[in-house]
């Protein structure tokens, strides 16, 4: 554990140097200065590296994204702005520099402007205890993932900024749905990795990753998917998670069909882009703790495969999971706001709390081996499967009647 | 082949599989049930077998096995398995004759639609009466005793649709726990003064030398030695088994269940239990002979109700008409003979006879099985008669058990075992009533022995049923053959030239004999009085037979008060009914009535007390109570009405007051001089 | 020190101009900065758990029903004009909790407390659910059904009437 | 570290509030539910005894918490020999009496949750060490019963039920009124302390401190209490109304475990707290627990009704249990008072409240068929034949029979053993005595069985199906522990004995 | 007189006590009655925390499970609470708290 808050861990001397660069940069940068002033550096250095990755990364995305949709919907996408549309983000981040920022004049301006600001921070702050490497924890805190979900919970509150500051009807609305919608996954989110946090004892994320090591077997990892309650929990995470970071098929405050751009409607410009920039970075956090959480964080998924770099793996990982985000967008079609809470409060809420109990039982049951484990997996299986289809059908059944509370 | 004692169990416990497993076979599986339980039968016998080569080998051991049953206190209870030849002797028999009633029965029972029940219970009375015999412990002893009780119950009561067989299944139960009760209580007295039930176990067993000597040290009520009481006690277990006097009256009875249960529990195995028992504990039974303080010894009140029972049986037997009657009575008068035998001190005797009896006995009862079963159940000897002719193997082995039984000298085993009781009987010093009442029997059973056969197998048939008798099948004659053949030779193993079963009994290796005229008086003196009662039974009944079923009985014709109160068993049963049935009744409307009429009562004037209370607390309660309580109320309703203006309903208000009171409240603390 | 006083600033100055403000979205936001703060206090005091669940809890929840109700209840009757009894209230109040001020500084300053200088012994995450696990086993219990007794008292309070769907509840 | 013994307790009752909240259920899903939270006890208790170790002879698994501190009153229970084997036959009993109700069209919602109720209620009382909420479950117990008797009785069962509460709460209410006396005394309500306190004669000085009387006094109301429970003859007549006006499922669980309560209460209170005045009363109630046995199987032969006579034979085996405890303390002290008799008098008295639990319940599980079968009759000449038409039934009633009545080789055998083995050690005269009650109860037992099943077929027997499947299954485990209990009691014994064998090695021989 | 890091976080929470105190006796909002509540239960939380950083045994962590067991009866008090004013608004359309006072006795 690292003895000084707010530095990259020291790395372990049997690491390669693949592993090792970014720390003995960092700490290499950081020795040309007073001693006093040698962690502040360090601190700066890590903020930047991580906003500079992760703003390249943003950018990449939003082409990626493009031209993932454009595929699924049997288009080019964009292949105009360099070669094979490569230049894309780049033109679309000058578009927005130079665009006019207009504040409606009715609108209360201070929250107007903090507002993007706001969510832009509290989306970086998540940043700061997400493992992205062996060693590489911005911040290594005993509460990590608690700080994680408070930092997040926050975004909450700039949304509502956002709408209520612009003083139009349909961002107002917006905001709400998104009130709603955030505090309604907010719970099966929360509540999907506490098995995780019971099993691991811990709340540090590199005490998860830990907990993670190994393999069953010699090849099937000991991460959490690759168990009933785990793979469970990771499905409720996912859903939970693209409602938080309010993708398609949740993306019920932004639906341009009723409510124009939701809270965005008033924006545009450079704020436009930082909302833009926001969802994104908040994709990738919500990314990054379910890899932390569920997928081993940097571990490499086979003994042998151990001598590729622990970032690279956390970043091929990632970049699974954003194409799925964005597969998952262009497949399904947008859920009406009824059947939004409903899946959250009738389905996923009870499930996960069916799963605490599915985790208890596999934590009681460690000791069990031999004939033992299989009937441990039988019973957890069924655990998990059984309130599946049974809660499963009493979501589809007797469809409530469309009351539109917030449209 | 030896069978090593450790492996005794297996005797009782393949015939109790053959139970279970007639118990679980559908009725249908007539063949799985007969054959289980007679395969099982055959394979204990050869086991048995074994086991007697064993025993022999050393026949003045005691081989044992024992094992802790359950833990109680800083002990346990054990229990055990014991060979001698003693046992070894009785598990050949029991399971030799056992196998052939097996097989008998298969024929006998052949049209029952219980036949699988039949097979579960025989099999069961199996395991459990050679469980009784390799017993090592009390305790095993007398479950194993229990359950030959419950066997025979179940059998008994086998055609239990017919109010009297269940009936007397009930009371060849009862009467036999009254005396179980007492064999209980011995068996506590035993176990609570010596600490175990173990036979023998080392030197630390009941019946061996310590014990024995501090029972024996001991006295108690009426100046008894305890050993003496305990035995006692422990004879009361037999008298209820073995159909002694006074507790014979279920034994006749019991033949209301089919006859090869009759021959095999109630004539050649479960009813000499009794005597196997009394054997068993002879050490102890015996151990106060060299006390001459005591008031009685055990074994004299052994020969005496020996003796009574014999003479009793024999009289009875003389004038019953049911030829299974006659042959319970015999049953009991022989097995009178054989506790005779034990109560005059020699308990090898009553074993032989005991062997022996049981072969004859059997045959005579399953040769009456055979009558019967040819005359359609047909049982009265009065209309049956000349079945001489149509069933030829039948008479046969029939009159070979005859005359076994009543002692016809030098070819009949029944003769031999007879002699030897007769011989001990001689030679007790303490009284010659029981050889007198022995010699008497021997008149009287010669004598209904020869009415018997001259009766059925004689004359003329005097019956629908009697006539269209004929022979039976092989499964039943066969058993009646092998019988007959052990009946004649069984004999010769105690003749008094060559005694090597008693010998063997009595743990000797080698055999002394001596020539068969030593006591020729006495010899001669009982084969004439054979020659007496046989004569005179053939006078009466075998030279002029019955002309019809309705002739009168020529003993009846000339004396008839006498045959009256022979065939009436002496009154026993309506004795009892009168005393220990009515005393029964009594008690029981006693308890009742006290539960209805004087608990109850009592109960319900508490109760009653109980309500007036209330009343009265009722009363004072309106009165006194309430109506100070109302004044109050009122006066404090008033006070409150004026209190309740000072709530206003704004919340302001009142978290105002609460904010200057907390000054106020700081203010005198901080004031007032600290806290 | 200079921490603890950028900490009393940041919670009291939003506070006490949330309590003035006319404008009741306003004063819940000010007021969440206000609870940040108090949260940064937790955090400065060594409470790094309490820090993210006062941030979780005020921040994330129930500064998220304060302004539902706040929107839910716009249209009030009495929008308009400053009722009559204002005034007087506000003075009130003002004076009583300047009261109630004097009172509690004058306590505090005269007690003399000890000089804790000691550093806090952080208390960890892990101790922290051992404790809450094992000595306060019954009171988590307690608080559990409270909050769930509470959610569903709230939902019933609120829930317009039974005609409407679940999602009313809200 | 899991509260096993309070899980115990408690679990049933949680399924009785289940089944009170939950309106509407259907009856399968309410007799599925409360089965299934029957048979809680018999896993966890199977748990504690996986767990248990019988060298250990204080409580086990104890769980003590401060509850009213003002009176010193603790939430305590433990578990030793004795409460783990009316546990594990609470925990048999329950269902299989749930099982025997499953046709009890009435409000099976009720029925199941008073059903529960009351065995947590059992429960409680075998399992509490402190006498406050011991009492309680006491009490508390009554509320089920009553109501089950009342509600689902026969036509008089209202009478019967009122009887046997107003007859049990008032001997309790001595009981109350002699442990208030004790708690002023000493000042405490903890078995453990009281039974220190009544070995070494503390207790004895305290209560004379107050009053010459008040130890005999004292006494007196515990035993009141406890014999109206037993009962105790001549406190037994409440016992054959309500046992036979009550539904057959309530019947097997009085029978079966609330009068094993008493016996409880007998060996775990009035015999550790106050030997010394237990010593001088037992010559006294030595008679009255033989009057039990004989007069009890005398007025069964009596009885025409057949649920009255299995009572009165519950009397009669009951009555072992306190006979043998009662010579044991009557020849404590007596020269030729032996521990191995002792012993046996103590294994005796737990085994055959085991042997008595399985026997009893069986037998009103027949009778109750039988009543079923023949539309409420259950005279006892209103059958005959019964065995012709159903020979499985009349198979599995004449074990239970034979079990009753101590047929060797079945597990009623072992327990009077042992009882007449030590009563016999202790006071053999007694002995002698209640042999008698043996007699008569294998008269009235196999009246019983003669008068019902042998004889030509009757009326009812004409047409008198056979046991099904599932009225079979609540007989089988009860008909099979009799086998196994009969072959191998050393699966119980090994559980008691460590703990018999202190009891008999504490007691003052000479 | 010293003042100690513990006088000052006294006077702080103290401050903020008074200022939640004020607002909730003057404002007529009902909502904001309520947000000062939660401001006095805050300056409480306050001296739990302060108390045991400077208390004599903070390695206990009393205060802190104290403060924890606090936040959560303040989001149950807050969420009855909103949903007491909603109720009422719903009722009588107004959410001032001196209109509530149909229930005086």
């Amino acid at each position: 554990m690292n003895a000084m808050p707010g530095i990259f861990a020291a790395a372990t001397g049997a690491d390669s140097l693949l592993e090792r660069w970014p720390i003995l940069f960092r700490d290499t940068v950081a020795g040309f200065f007073p001693a006093p002033l040698q962690w502040l550096v360090g601190s700066l250095i890590s903020i930047l590296a991580i906003v500079a990755i992760f703003g390249g990364v943003f950018a990449a995305l939003t082409l990626l994204e493009r031209k993932m949709l454009g595929r699924v919907q049997n288009r080019p996408g964009p292949n105009r702005t360099g070669p094979f549309g490569l230049l894309q983000p780049i033109a679309d981040g000058i578009k927005m520099l130079t665009k006019e920022d207009i504040v409606p004049r009715s609108a209360d301006h201070l929250l107007h402007f903090l507002a993007p600001v706001a969510l832009l921070a509290f989306s970086i702050l998540t940043f700061a205890v997400i493992p992205f490497g062996r060693n590489l924890v911005p911040l290594e805190l005993d509460a990590a993932v608690l700080y994680f979900f408070a930092a997040g919970a926050a975004t909450e509150l700039a949304i509502f900024m956002a709408g209520w500051a612009s003083r139009n009807k349909f961002s107002l609305l917006a905001a709400m749905r998104a009130l709603a919608q955030l505090i309604s996954y907010e719970l099966p989110l929360l509540l999907s990795f506490v098995p995780i946090i019971m099993l691991a004892g811990t709340l540090s994320m590199t005490g998860i990753i830990d907990q993670q090591a190994g393999w069953n077997f010699g090849f099937i990892p000991k991460w959490y998917i690759f168990t009933p309650w785990g793979f469970a929990a990771f499905a409720i995470f996912l859903v939970a998670a693209l409602a938080e970071s309010n993708r398609s098929p949740f993306d019920l405050p932004e639906a341009e069909s009723e409510l124009i751009a939701g809270h965005l409607t008033e924006y545009s410009g450079f704020k436009y882009a930082l909302f833009f920039m926001a969802e994104y970075f908040g994709m990738i956090a919500l990314s990054g703790m379910a890899i932390t959480l569920f997928l081993g964080g940097w571990r490499a998924p086979l003994p042998f495969l151990e001598f590729i770099p622990s970032y690279l793996w956390f970043g091929a990982k990632l970049l699974g999971l954003l194409l799925l985000f964005i597969w998952i967008r262009g497949t399904f079609p947008r859920l009406r706001m009824d059947q939004l809470t409903r899946l959250a409060w009738k389905f996923l809420v009870p499930l996960a709390l069916f799963n605490l109990g599915t985790a208890a039982f596999w934590s009681l049951t460690s000791g069990w081996s031999g004939p033992l484990q299989l009937a441990r997996w039988g019973v957890a299986i069924a655990l998990v499967v059984v309130p599946f289809v049974l809660l499963g059908r009493g979501l589809s059944r007797g469809v409530a009647p469309r009351t539109y509370r917030f449209a | 082949m030896s069978l090593p004692v450790q492996l005794l169990w297996l005797i009782p416990a393949l015939p109790l599989l053959a139970a279970g497993i007639g118990s679980l076979t559908p009725r249908s599986g007539r063949g799985l049930a007969s054959g289980a339980a007679i395969v099982a039968m055959a394979i204990s016998f050869l086991l048995s077998c074994g086991a007697l080569a064993t025993a022999l080998a050393q026949p003045a051991a005691h081989l044992v096995h024992n094992f802790a049953w359950f833990d109680l206190g800083g002990s346990a209870v054990r229990l055990g398995w014991l060979l001698d030849p003693l046992t070894a002797f009785m598990c050949v028999m029991v399971t030799f004759v056992g196998t052939l009633i097996f097989i008998f029965s298969t024929g006998y029972l052949h049209e029952d639609a219980n036949f699988t029940r039949f097979f579960c219970f025989l099999s069961l009375f199996a395991a459990a009466m050679l469980g009784l015999l390799v017993a090592n412990s009390l305790l095993l002893l007398f479950i194993c005793w229990e359950l030959v009780g419950l066997a025979s119950y179940l059998l008994i009561g086998f055609w239990f649709h017919k109010p009297s067989a269940a009936a007397a299944a009930k009371k060849a139960f009862i009467t036999t726990r009254i005396g179980d009760l007492g064999l209980l209580l011995g068996m506590l007295w035993l176990y609570d003064s010596t600490g175990s039930l173990l036979f023998y176990d080392g030197g630390q067993g009941v019946l061996e030398a310590t014990a024995l000597g501090g029972l024996v040290a001991q006295t108690t009520i009426g100046g008894l030695a305890v050993s003496t009481a305990i035995g006692l006690l422990i004879f009361c277990g037999a008298i209820g088994k073995s159909g002694q006097f006074p507790l014979h009256v279920w034994l006749p009875d019991a033949m209301e269940g089919p006859t090869p249960v009759s021959a095999l529990i109630h004539a050649a195995t479960m009813v000499a239990a009794g005597v196997f028992l009394v054997a068993r504990v002879y050490p102890l039974m015996s151990a106060d002979q060299g006390l001459a303080h005591v008031p009685v010894h055990a074994l004299t009140v052994v020969a005496a109700i020996g003796a009574i029972t014999a003479l009793l049986g024999a009289l009875i037997a003389v004038a019953q008409s049911d030829i299974k009657r006659v042959l319970a009575f015999s049953t009991v008068s022989q097995l009178g003979y054989m506790m005779l035998a034990l109560g005059v001190g020699s308990w090898v005797a009553a074993i032989f006879h005991l062997l022996t009896h049981a072969f004859f006995k059997a045959l005579l009862f399953l040769g009456s099985g055979s009558v019967i079963h040819a005359a359609h159940h047909e049982q009265d000897i009065r209309r049956l008669g000349g079945l001489r002719g149509p069933m030829r193997a039948t008479f046969a082995t029939f009159a070979i058990g005859m005359m076994a039984l009543a002692g016809v000298p030098f070819l009949f085993s029944g003769f031999w075992s007879k002699e030897a009781i007769l011989h001990a009987a001689h030679n007790w010093d303490v009284s010659h009533l029981p050889l007198y009442a022995g010699l008497a029997a021997v008149v009287l059973t010669a004598f209904y022995m020869t009415r018997l056969v001259a009766e059925t197998f004689f004359g003329s048939p005097r019956s629908e049923e009697a006539s269209h008798a004929h022979e039976n099948s092989a499964v039943m004659t066969v058993p009646l053959i092998l019988l007959a053949v052990c009946a004649v030779l069984l004999g010769f193993l105690g003749t008094p030239a060559y005694p090597w079963l008693q010998a063997r009994l009595e743990g000797h290796t080698e055999v002394h004999g001596h020539p068969i005229f030593e006591g020729a008086g006495l010899l001669m003196l009982s084969i004439v009085l054979v020659a007496v009662g046989i004569g005179s039974g053939w006078a009466l009944y075998g030279r002029r037979p019955r002309a019809n079923a309705n002739a009168l009985d020529p003993i009846e014709g000339r004396l008839p008060g006498l045959f009256a109160v022979l065939r009436a068993r002496f009154g026993f049963d309506e004795l009892y009914a009168a005393t220990v049935g009515r005393l029964n009744t009594a008690m029981a409307a006693l308890s009742d009535g006290l539960d209805r009429y004087v608990w109850d009562a009592a109960v319900r004037f508490l109760a009653a007390l109980g309500e007036f209370g209330g009343v009265v607390n009722r009363e004072a309660d309106e009165d006194v109570l309430n109506g100070g309580f109302d004044a109050t109320n009122d006066r404090l309703r008033g006070t409150a009405r004026s209190y309740s203006a000072a709530q206003t309903g704004g919340a302001h208000g009142y978290l105002r007051t609460v904010a200057v009171g907390f000054v106020l409240l700081v203010l005198i603390v901080m004031l007032g001089g600290g806290v | 020190m200079t921490g603890l006083l950028i900490i009393a600033l940041v919670t009291l100055v939003p506070a006490a101009v949330a309590m003035a403000l006319r404008n009741v979205i306003h004063s819940a936001l000010l007021l969440i900065l206000s609870w940040a703060g108090i949260a940064a206090f937790y955090f400065w005091a060594g409470a790094e758990f309490l820090a993210f669940s006062q941030v979780l809890v005020y921040v994330g929840a129930i500064s998220m029903v304060v302004l539902f109700a706040v929107l839910l209840t716009r249209h009030t009757r009495t929008d308009g004009g400053v009722a009559p009894d204002t005034l007087g209230r506000a003075l009130a109040g003002l004076l009583i909790g300047g009261a109630v001020l004097g009172v509690l500084f004058g306590a505090v300053l005269s007690t003399p407390l000890p000089i804790g200088s000691k550093p806090a012994a952080a208390v960890t995450v892990h101790g922290l659910g051992v404790e809450l696990m094992e000595r306060h086993t019954i009171a988590l219990l307690v608080v559990g059904v409270l909050l769930t007794v509470a959610l569903l008292g709230a939902v019933v309070l609120a829930a317009s009437d039974s005609r409407s769907g679940p999602e009313d509840a809200r | 570290m899991i509260p096993l013994l309070s899980l115990i307790v408690f679990t049933p009752w949680i399924g009785a509030a289940l089944l009170a909240l939950w309106r509407g259920a259907s009856p399968g899903a309410i007799r599925g539910l409360g089965l299934l939270f029957s048979l809680s006890t018999l896993g966890l208790g199977l748990i504690a005894l996986s767990r248990f170790d019988p060298a250990i002879t204080v409580p086990q698994f104890g769980e003590t918490h401060d509850w009213i501190s003002m009176l010193n009153v603790h939430y305590r229970l433990g578990l030793d020999g004795l409460s783990l084997v009316l546990v594990l036959l609470t925990g048999i009993i329950t269902p299989v009496a749930l099982i025997a109700s499953w046709r009890e069209h009435r409000d099976a919602r009720l029925f199941t949750a008073l059903f529960l109720l009351l065995q947590g209620a059992a429960l409680g009382v075998f399992l509490a060490l402190d006498f406050f909420h011991w009492f309680v479950f006491w009490e508390l117990s009554l509320v089920p019963a009553f109501f089950l008797i009342k509600l689902w009785g026969g036509p008089s069962a209202t009478r019967a039920a009122y009887q046997f509460v107003i007859y049990t709460i008032g001997g309790s209410a001595f009981m109350l009124l002699a442990f208030a006396a004790l708690y002023a005394a000493t000042g405490t309500l903890d078995f453990l302390q009281l039974g220190q306190y009544g070995a070494d004669g503390t207790l004895n000085v305290r209560l004379g401190a107050i009053g010459g009387w008040w130890p005999r006094a004292v006494f007196l109301g515990a035993l009141l209490g406890l014999a109206v429970k037993v009962p105790l003859w001549p406190f037994h007549t409440w016992l054959p109304p309500a046992y036979a006006e009550a539904p057959t499922g309530a019947s097997m669980f009085l029978t079966a475990v609330m009068s094993k309560m008493g016996v409880y209460g007998f060996l775990r209170i009035l015999w550790p707290i106050f030997p010394t005045q237990l010593h001088q009363a037992a010559p006294c109630l030595l008679w009255l627990a033989l009057g039990g046995v004989v007069f009890g199987a005398f007025a069964a032969m009596r009885q025409t009704d057949l649920k009255r006579m299995v009572a009165y034979s519950s009397l009669n085996h009951l009555n072992y249990c306190l006979l043998a405890l009662f010579a044991l303390s009557a020849a404590t002290g007596q020269p030729g008072t032996t521990s191995a008799a002792a012993a046996a008098a103590l294994s005796g008295t737990i085994l055959q409240m085991f042997n008595h639990g399985l026997s009893a319940a069986a037998l009103f599980y027949c009778v109750g068929v039988l009543e079923a079968r023949s539309g409420g009759r259950r005279g006892l000449n209103d059958f005959g034949g019964v065995r012709t038409a159903a020979p499985i039934f009349a198979g599995l009633c004449g074990v239970a029979l034979f079990s009753s009545l101590g047929l060797p080789g079945l597990n009623g055998f072992v327990g009077e053993f042992l009882i007449f083995r030590g009563v016999f050690g202790l006071a053999p005269w007694a002995a002698a005595v209640a042999c008698l009650g043996l007699l008569a109860t294998a008269l009235f037992l196999l009246t019983f069985w003669q008068r019902v099943f042998h004889g030509p077929t009757g009326k009812v027997a004409a047409n008198f199906p056979d046991l099904s499947l599932s009225e079979i299954l609540p007989l089988l485990p009860l008909i099979g522990l009799m086998f196994i209990l009969g072959v191998w009691p050393q699966f119980l014994a090994k559980l008691i004995n460590p703990l018999v064998s202190l009891w008999a090695g504490q007691l003052p021989l000479p | 007189m010293i003042l100690t890091p513990l006088h000052l976080c006294l006077l702080l929470s103290s401050a903020l006590f008074c200022i939640g105190l004020i607002g909730a006796l003057s404002r007529s909002s009902s909502i904001l009655v309520l947000l000062g509540v939660e401001l006095m239960l805050n300056a409480a939380n306050l001296n739990f925390i302060a108390f045991w950083r400077y208390g004599p045994n903070p390695a206990a962590g009393t205060g802190v499970l104290f403060v924890l067991f606090s936040i959560a009866v303040a989001a149950a008090e807050a969420a009855v609470g909103l949903a007491l004013v909603i109720a009422i608004y719903r009722h009588q359309r107004s959410i001032r708290l001196q209109d509530a006072r149909r229930l005086k006795g």
